[in-house]
Parts: structure tokens; C-alpha cells; sequence
């Protein structure tokens, strides 16, 4: 079955809406206007203004509101338009999402699901542009979840859903479009591993959501200089299936991390000093991180092409690295 | 109201008192630590607010939250175990004195930051709504959160869909060291609150009996589904912000002239002259109070302190489908 | 008012319609790229606010600014050649349509996170207010950003202090998608704003000489030390929210009814009636706009790109002490 | 002269105050009440309402005014209470103060510093115990400093202040009642370079801010067992001065970071891997990391005293490293 991204996030949504009525989906035009890249179309007219909740731009009240609708014993789908938004329900999310369980002494549970679109590369600029997946993978008690496939965005939401944590879905902007095939029983997926997207021997290059493609693209023009590059998609950001890219980095001795966050302190720092912790002596070669450079995202597209990772600097890293 | 609701008022209030101003005294011996808010002045509100709620409603509260927490009918002596860390505490130790949760009496904290706790009674006002559920819930938040942007969030959302909120606006005309009147340019918080909206209106939170009539008037109008209501109850604290305070800020004569109006005598006083207590029954009163109090402490301090192997336990849930 | 200052109104109003819809065009040809919010049908308000103010006023604005821009003065090629994300752009091209800026003319941007710049105001405004400049800082949002927890603090505190911040609130009746009722509890927004204590009303937004008369008394007032001024201007968009939106959320016939409204041919039309205006007339404006237009093209077309190796300026000052 | 950390701070907001008069503080209870930890107690009396303005509980809105006010001309010392509050104005600080510069190709700055006490250990639990110092490190725009001695209290503010962009300066709540001698003629301190606190052969202990002592207190027991630590204070945390941090890893060949921050996407993870990319031959062995356990600080003593990185963590994660 041929497929997009945006299709298979909307058939996820609706399967969920179907399947368990203490769900239901919270956003800024989340409803009457469809949703703002087109996920959530339809699904007002389908399942009714009860289920699908177009709210004011209150980030702040409406991200706390799922927390409390989900103490409340419902299971809300909560859509932050984009990640930039986000920051005005950070604080909704780390000291309330992420601590109540603990602070409650283990009596309380959380079981949300907050979806919203990440990354950069469509002109949007400095305000529009953030990837700030990696500040949530920082905050203990939350699961933060990357989409990158057809079949990842067909089936973490429900798997999501079930968990009794919250759980942040990160969207990347640049996919909504995608298409390609999906299995017409595509279903749940799990929401704890890493996965190889493209086996290899001489380096391992980790990426997650957007950049998966970036890393592939590397790796198949490496491929023709008989460069033999191993893709792993991290999928899930917290917790790290650190496991898969350390048993990789055993196999290949190189690692390149590619992350669209900005370089310093992004979550490719963690991953590279994870294998400078538990992989020092399987390393022959630096750690590579190809990240987006340290300026607020330009408007200008030779400027945004330039600061964004770019399958042309993976295939340099990855060439520095087995040289 | 009658004598018996009375008597009950009266000894909320003094179990309350009682119980923070030893809380005092086990602060200064180290067994309580961290931040500590008392609520001593201001018990009225507690008193008469809480036991107008009826059964499955919930209670959003802020770090300022023992006495909210006591006149809800957690047991003192999980409150007290609470603050001394243990693991017989109402959160097991990891909360503290502004974090107290009871799950199963629905009492969501326990917030520490101002403010943060609105959208989640929101969320769970919406919740209860969305399972047809005829429940209230009641928020609590100082004039302090009155600035904070999600107020106003928070107040238009509840507006706007009509839900199940009981706004309590504890107004202790502080927020730390700053007044009211230099925090907001329109210091009638019940105004603010109707310009949102929603039924708004001044309380004496001196006067436990006249905030016991509000909040019912107020619960019985939410639950009726006419949509959240906003009480603005008038009260002071007596001692310091928390713990330390050189309470540079306003005069001795400001909280002398409030502590004229301390509800507790306020109450015992009027009560006598009505013929309705003796010297007799408040002994009883307090020497009640004074057992639960003892057993109390005597349950914190053989609590259990939890094992530092735990540490990480309730960070995720401990089963996953 | 007079002839000349209602042509002022009409040029200028002409100005902005034909500048945007030549983006659309442009945006077609992808000459333009990201987002690209429209301002047409809401003309009068750019027109009736930015002229009113006085020199050395500042303004903070939105993501839909091309109107304020240009009526505020920055030459059209500064802000085309922007959108062409150029050199000359009047961002250097960093910014494109949604941050647009000018340092010299005190326009601070060209705000895309709704909310965000109101602050900002209360924050210029302070400054101004301490350096005992009698400046305003003229603040656009829109009715979107009336939900914004922002919104709230930003009003209080303006308030409060007195600042002299003119909050111009372009209600539009739309927040993307989310008509206004669908999302406020309270639509009056002026009766909400006054809620602050501050002077507020409403004003019709598709009259430009409306406009600009409340402008001038509210500004009048602002500068003589009163304390802020909120103006709810009600207008509308003819367009949809940015480059892509099936309008899904709104009757053809509700953008209809408010097309009769449209300014441009409703101020044509009473100057035409009043003898003010004549067919030349007319014509001229139209070819002096073409011209600039054409002009801003061209200029737009020749700007140099920013070179790629600078990409890591502007982020720290480039000299420090 | 002896005096305290809290002292030496408020020594320099005097200084700032009566130096220039652009310069104002503004925040929650810096006026009537002295600051929420007595830090400017004395200055409204000493400078007026107009130089010491209390706000209301606004964090949004009195950050933004002060990235407003120093755009205006100004230069404000905003002090938000502490670290946990400042999520409600993350989106003033990313969106507006780091971005502005850039956003108008240089045409506008921020001068403006913004104070905030941060960290745990005084049994505040969940919500007020973050550190999330690492978090603004990550954000281009920005300086971040973190004074850890009480030359740096008195020094950095004024440095600061002269810069161009915005300096978000973070004061470690354990600190303030620190006492010491500090030079009387002690004045302004650069804000660009680590210090070297301990020099050492055999191993690099990487800290800021609060982690500075247990560092040190961890390097002191070391020497009597013969095992010499370099103790560095990273001092600014934006931008790195990992030129300090790399020198010295080729001294000693051992790297151990200790930090505040939950260890997953803490600033330790970029000190690590900037060690994997620009210093791994230098590795005699695994970078070791000992930062907070990944849960909320809870209240309880022994279990907060668990969570936080303690000299004894640090003694054993150098004896592993030089093991
Ligand atoms: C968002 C936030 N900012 C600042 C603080 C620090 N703080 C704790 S209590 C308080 C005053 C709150 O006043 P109010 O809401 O009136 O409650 P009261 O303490 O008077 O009961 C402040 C400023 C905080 N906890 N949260
Ligand atoms: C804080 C925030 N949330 C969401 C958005 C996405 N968004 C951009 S414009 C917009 C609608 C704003 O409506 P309004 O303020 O009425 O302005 P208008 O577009 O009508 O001029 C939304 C939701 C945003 N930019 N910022
Ligand atoms: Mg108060
Ligand atoms: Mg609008």
C-alpha cells in the first residue's frame, strides 16, 4: 500500500480514536482546520468535536490540561503545533509530565502521548526552525520517541498510548511527504529499540527522525566508493538503546553521529561520549558528529542548506573517519 | 449553620494550627527540612473549603498545602511522615513538605511552582467531564499566581469549555515579600476572574463559616453544569513566607491588625457567647488534637526511611504492557 | 480630516495590497519561500496605526508585517529583497518575510512566536520611560495572542508600571484556523483588556481614518504619561492564514460579507463621492506604486545572496570590549 | 578581606549599580524583600525603586522586558529566582535574546544579563532542584558562566555586563553561605577561559560551578593516596574553553567530568565527546562521567544525598580511570 508520512500519522490517530474511547486528540487546530501540516484532517468530521479538541493558543494550559485529563484516567493525544511552541509548556512538561509519578512517591501516572513536529529545512528561520528533541531526551521520567519510517509512524503512537509514562513523539516536518510502501497490516511497533537500517562493516553512523534519510543517502554514495557504512536509526531518544549502536561500533570501530540539533550539547554528545565511556578501545578512529552549526537557523536557503547536516558532510566524516 | 458544623469548623482549624506550629518546633530540630510554607492565619479557608467538596471530587493544591491536606482527611500522621522523609509519608519521603499527593483520596499536590498547578485541575475537570462524571474540581493557588500568564490560560480554558473548576484564590495579599498592590494594576482579583467569564466573587477567608457557604453555593452551581466559578478568598498569613523571612516588607502593625481577626478565637469566641462551647469541650478540642498530634509524630519517627537502593524507583512505571 | 491625509490613507493602503499581491506571484515562482503570511483586506489598520506615531516611537510587530513595514517607512526593496532572502534585504536575508527589521527606524521585528513580542514592548517602553524619552512603543498581535499567557502578564505589568505601550490588537476574528469565539470565553477584547485598568476600545479596522483618529488619541494619551492604551482593531483577513490552508474553517459567504468592507474601494468611493478623488488621480497612484514596485524587483533581483562563509556572523557581536 | 559568596555578589550588582547608570535589576523580590536568598538585600534602599524594581510572578513577561529594555538602550540585570522558574521564560531567552542579533543580520543586540541560582542539595525536591545550566550552553546567542569561587561572584558580573549579547550567569544555591578571602581591590575577571583550580598529573577532573568543591574535596583525598588530580573549573559554559580542557587531557591522559545535570544530554556528555573527537589517542582510558542520577530529586536526605555526584563517586571514577 502505497503511503505518505502524514498518512500513516493519521491513520495511527484514527485507529487510536477508534479503538479506545478514553482517547482523544488536543491542539491548536487540531480540528475544524485540519491540522497545521494536514495530520489530523478529517478526524473532527469522523469522530466528533468530544474527541478531537481544537483549543486556543494556551501551550501552556492545554499541554497541562492532557497531564491532568491523564491523571484524570483519560489517554490524550496531545499536538504541539512545533516543537518551537513547546517551550511554553516546558515547564508543564518537565515539572509535572515527567516528576509527578516520582514526587507522588510511585501513586500517580501520566499515561500522555504529546505529538509534535520537529526540524528544520524549509525556510521557516531562527523562530521555526529548532530540534530540541534532545533537551527532552534529558528529562528522566519521560519517553521521547523519533519516527523516521513509514512503519514507525504508522505504529509508535499505539504503543505510545499504552505506555503508563508520558511519551513525546517528534514529527519531522520534512517528512510529512514522504511516500512509499506499507504494509496494509501495519501495526504497533515497539518503542524501546534502535534499529539498523542499513547493515555494514566499516562504520556505524547513528541518526534519528529527519537525518535517518541523510545518513542513508551517505551511506549509499559511499557504498559506490566501496565504503561499507552501517545505519542505525536510533528511533527511541530516551531512553537510549545504547546497546544496538555499542555492539555496532564493536563491529565497524568508527562512529559518525549525524543530529540536526545544534553541535554543542545535542544529543549526539551523548551518544559519542557513551562510546568514549563503554567503547574507548573498540574506537580507531575520533568520533565524527555532523550536526547543524552553532547560529540561529537563516532564512536564506544557501544559509539554511549550509547549517543543516548534509549527506555531503556524512560522507566527508565518514571518509575521515576510515582513512 | 448549626452548632455541630461549627464545632467541626473550630476543630479543623486548631488541628491545623496545632499541628504547623509544632511543625515549627520540628523544623528547628532538624527533623523537617527543605522548604516549609505555614499556613497559619489563614486555616479558615482550608476548613471551610475542602469539606464543601463531596466525594470523588479533586484537589489541585500548592507547596502551601498542609492544611488543604489535613482538612481533606489525610491522616496527620502521613503528612507528618511526609515531611520527615519517611516512607510512611503520603508521597513515601520523595515529596516533602510542599509535595503531598493522596491518589486514592484524589489530591493531586502538592505544587511548588506557582501556577502550575491550574491547567492540571483543568485537565482534570475535563477529564471528569468527558466521563460524564457530576465532579468538581478545586483548585488552590495564592495571589502570587494571579500574575502568572497561565492564570489566564488556564482561567479562559475553564471558561470557554465550561468545565468543572472551582478556582480558590487564596489571597493572602502577598506573594513573598510582595503586596498585591504592587503586583497587579487591578488589585479586585473576583473582577479580574469575571471579566473571564465565569461567576467571581470576594469571601471573608477570615471566617470559616462564610467560605464553607461560598464554596457549596459555588460547588452546587459547577455542578449543575453551569462552569467553574472563582472565589476569592481574603486571608493573611501570619508568620514568614517560609521558613526564613526577615519580613522587611510590611509592618508589625499590618499583621497585628489581621491577627485581630485570627478565626480561630474569631470562632471559639462567638461560639461561647451563642452558648454553643465550654471551656470543657475546647479542652477536649485540643487535648484530642493533642493525641492525634502525639500519634502523629510517633508514627514519622518510626517510619522507615526509604532505601537509597530504591532511588531510582518511580521514575517510570514499574509494569509496562 | 483632509484631502490629503485621506489620500495618504488611500496610497498607502494600495501600496501594501499591490506589494502582496505581487508576492503571491512571486511566492509562485518560488522566488519567496517559507512562510509567507498575508495582510490583505487589513490594510486600514498598517495605515491608520504606523503613520500616527511620532518619530523616535518604536514598534514591535508579528509574522504578518509586510503592512506595518512598509507603512512604517522601510523601502519596500529593503523588505522585498529580504523576502528574496538578499544582502540588501532589510534582515541581511536571515530573517525573510516573518522577521523583518530596522534598527534605525526602531522597528524591532517581525515576531513569529505569537506572543513574543509583547514583552519586547513592555521592555523598549521601560527603557524609553527610565531615559525620560516621552517615546511610545506601538505593540501589533493579533486576537490569537490574546490567549497567550503573555498577553496576560504583559498587560498587568505594563499597567502596573504605567509604561507607555500602545497594544494594538489586530483581531482578525481568526487565529489560523480557530475563530475567536472558539477560542476566548470572553470575544470582547477591548472589555478584556480593561479588565488591566488601562484605557480600551474597540475600533473599526477596515476604516483607515478610524484608525488613525483612535491612534491619535491613544497615543496623545500615552505620551502625557497616562499609562498604556489598548486598541481592539476589528478587521479581517481576505486571505487564507499563510501560503497553504484550504480555509476549511470559514463560510465563503462570512469572506464575502466582509469583502464589501474592504477598504480600498470603500475610502475610493467616499473620496470619489466627496470630490476628492478623480480617475487620474487614481491612475497615478496606481502607476507611482507600480513603479516603486517594479523598482523593488529589480532590487530585490539584483541583491547579492549572503555569502555562505559568513554563515556564523551575527550570532555574538562581532567586536567586544 | 573575608567574606561570603552571597556577599561578594552583591558587591558587584553595588558595583554595577553605581557605575553606570543604564545599568537596572529587576526581578521577583530583589526590592522590598532583599532577593529571594538575601542576595540584594540593602540595594533598593541604596539605589531607589528606579534601580531596584521588584516585578510580579511574570517570569515571561519581566524576561522579555528586559531583552526589550536592553534593546531600548538599557542594561538590565534580570534575576529570575532560580533555574526551575526560568522554563516559563525559555521562550523569551531562545526566541528573543539569542536570536535577535541574528534574525536582523545584525542589526540589533542584547545587552542583558540575567541571574539565576540553580542546583540541588538543600532537600527541595523535584521542581526545585534542576540544573539545567547545560541546557543554555546549548543555545547559540548566549554566554553562560557560572561563578564557583568568590573572586568569580565578585568579577563576572561586571565583564558581563560590558558584553554585547546576553550572559545568563548562574549561582549555585549550596554556595551562597560560602565563605573566604577575597583580594579588597578584587574587580572584573574575564569570562572566556577554564581555570586550572588544582594542577595535577594523573588525572583531569572537569567541574563548574557547583561541582568545583566536590571536585576539589574528591582531588584532596586522592593526594594522600599518591593520585594527582588537575582540577579544572570550566568557569564559562558558553562558549567551551575546551582548549584548557583538551591541553591538560594530554597530560594526563584521563578525563572525569563531574556535573550537576542528569547524566543523559548533561554538559558532561559534550566535555566527553569533544575529548572523543579532538583528544581520543590522548585516552589512556574511558571517560569517566559522575553526575546526578536520572531520577526528579526527591525530598528525602539520604535519597537526595544518592542522586547528587558526591566526592566519594568522584575518588572511585578517578581510581577506575587511572586503574
Ligand atoms: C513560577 C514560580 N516563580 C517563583 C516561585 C518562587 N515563589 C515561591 S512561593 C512565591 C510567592 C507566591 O505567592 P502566592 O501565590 O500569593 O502564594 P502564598 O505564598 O502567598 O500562599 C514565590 C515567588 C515559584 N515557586 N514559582
Ligand atoms: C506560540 C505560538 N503558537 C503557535 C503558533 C503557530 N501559529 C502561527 S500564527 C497562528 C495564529 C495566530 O493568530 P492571530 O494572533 O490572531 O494572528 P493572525 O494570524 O490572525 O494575524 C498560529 C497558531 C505560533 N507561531 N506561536
Ligand atoms: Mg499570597
Ligand atoms: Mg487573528
Amino acid at each position: 500500500m502505497t503511503t505518505t508520512y502524514r498518512q500513516a500519522l493519521r491513520e495511527a490517530l484514527r485507529e487510536a480514536l477508534a479503538k479506545d474511547e478514553r482517547v482523544f486528540l488536543m491542539g491548536e487546530d487540531v480540528g475544524a482546520y485540519g491540522g497545521c501540516f494536514g495530520v489530523s484532517l478529517g478526524l473532527l468530521e469522523e469522530f466528533g468535536p468530544e474527541r478531537v479538541l481544537d483549543t486556543p493558543m494556551s501551550e501552556s494550559a492545554f499541554v497541562g490540561a492532557g497531564i491532568g485529563a491523564a491523571l484524570g484516567g483519560m489517554r490524550p493525544i496531545v499536538e504541539i503545533m512545533t516543537v518551537n511552541f513547546s517551550l511554553l509548556a516546558l515547564d508543564q512538561i518537565m515539572n509535572n509530565a515527567a516528576t509527578l509519578r516520582h514526587m507522588s512517591g510511585g501513586q500517580l501516572g501520566v499515561p500522555l502521548v504529546i505529538r509534535m513536529t520537529t526540524g528544520a529545512g524549509r525556510q521557516l528561520a531562527a523562530q521555526h526552525s529548532h530540534s530540541l528533541e534532545g533537551w527532552y531526551a534529558h528529562i528522566p521520567g519521560l519517553r521521547v520517541v523519533a519516527p523516521a519510517t513509514l512503519a514507525d509512524a504508522r505504529g509508535m503512537l499505539w504503543t505510545a498510548l499504552l505506555d503508563p509514562d508520558p511519551v513525546l513523539l517528534f514529527e519531522h516536518g520534512a517528512l510529512y511527504n514522504v511516500s512509499g510502501e506499507l504494509e496494509p497490516d501495519a501495526g504497533p511497533v515497539d518503542i524501546d529499540t534502535a534499529a539498523i537500517r542499513r547493515p555494514g562493516r566499516d562504520a556505524t553512523l547513528v541518526a534519528y527522525g529527519g537525518t535517518v534519510r541523510t545518513a542513508l543517502e551517505a551511506a549509499g554514495r559511499l557504498a559506490a566508493d566501496g565504503i561499507d557504512a552501517e545505519v542505525i536509526d536510533l528511533r527511541t531518544l530516551r531512553p537510549l538503546d545504547v546497546e544496538t549502536v555499542l555492539a555496532s561500533v564493536r563491529r565497524t570501530h568508527r562512529l559518525v553521529v549525524v543530529d540536526e540539533g545544534w553541535r554543542t550539547g545535542s544529543l549526539s554528545a551523548e551518544i559519542s561520549a557513551r562510546a568514549a565511556e563503554f567503547a574507548l578501545y573498540d574506537l580507531d578512529a575520533p568520533v565524527e558528529r555532523v550536526c547543524t552549526e552553532e547560529v540561529p537557523i537563516p532564512y536564506a536557503k544557501q544559509l539554511e542548506d549550509a547549517a543543516l547536516p548534509r549527506a555531503d558532510d556524512v560522507v566527508a566524516a565518514v571518509r575521515r573517519a576510515v582513512s | 449553620m448549626n452548632v455541630k458544623e461549627r464545632e467541626r469548623l473550630l476543630r479543623q482549624m486548631i488541628r491545623i494550627r496545632r499541628f504547623e506550629e509544632r511543625c515549627v518546633e520540628l523544623y528547628s530540630d532538624s527533623k523537617i527540612r527543605g522548604f516549609m510554607h505555614l499556613y497559619i492565619g489563614e486555616e479558615a479557608v482550608a476548613a471551610g473549603v475542602l469539606p464543601a467538596l463531596g466525594p470523588g471530587d479533586a484537589v489541585v493544591s500548592t507547596y502551601r498545602e498542609h492544611g488543604h491536606a489535613l482538612a481533606l482527611g489525610i491522616p496527620m500522621e502521613a503528612v507528618l511522615a511526609e515531611m520527615y522523609g519517611r516512607t510512611n509519608g503520603c508521597s513515601r519521603g520523595r515529596g516533602g513538605s510542599m509535595h503531598l499527593f493522596d491518589a486514592g483520596r484524589r489530591f493531586y499536590g502538592g505544587n511548588a511552582i506557582v501556577g502550575g498547578g491550574l491547567p492540571l485541575a483543568v485537565g482534570l475537570a475535563l477529564a471528569d467531564a468527558m466521563q460524564g462524571k457530576a465532579l468538581v474540581t478545586a483548585c488552590l493557588f495564592g495571589d502570587g499566581a494571579v500574575a502568572e500568564g497561565e492564570f489566564h490560560e488556564c482561567l479562559n480554558l475553564a471558561a470557554l469549555w465550561r468545565l468543572p473548576v472551582l478556582f480558590c484564590c487564596e489571597n493572602n495579599f502577598y506573594a513573598m515579600g510582595t503586596a498585591l498592590r504592587r503586583a497587579q494594576a487591578q488589585t479586585d482579583l473576583a473582577l479580574r476572574a469575571s471579566s473571564y467569564g465565569m461567576p467571581a466573587w470576594p469571601v471573608d477567608g477570615m471566617d470559616p463559616v462564610a467560605v464553607t457557604e461560598a464554596t457549596e453555593r459555588a460547588v452546587e452551581s459547577i455542578r449543575g453544569g453551569a462552569g467553574p466559578c472563582f472565589l476569592e478568598l481574603r486571608t493573611y498569613r501570619f508568620r514568614a513566607h517560609s521558613m526564613y523571612d526577615a519580613e522587611r516588607y510590611r509592618a508589625k502593625s499590618e499583621v497585628e491588625e489581621w491577627r485581630q481577626r485570627d478565626p480561630i478565637p474569631r470562632l471559639t469566641e462567638s461560639m461561647r457567647n451563642d452558648g454553643e462551647l465550654d471551656d470543657a469541650a475546647l479542652a477536649a478540642i485540643e487535648s484530642e488534637v493533642e493525641e492525634e498530634l502525639a500519634a502523629a509524630i510517633a508514627a514519622a519517627e518510626a517510619g522507615a526511611p526509604e532505601p537509597v537502593e530504591g532511588l531510582t524507583r518511580f521514575v517510570y512505571a514499574e509494569r509496562r504492557p
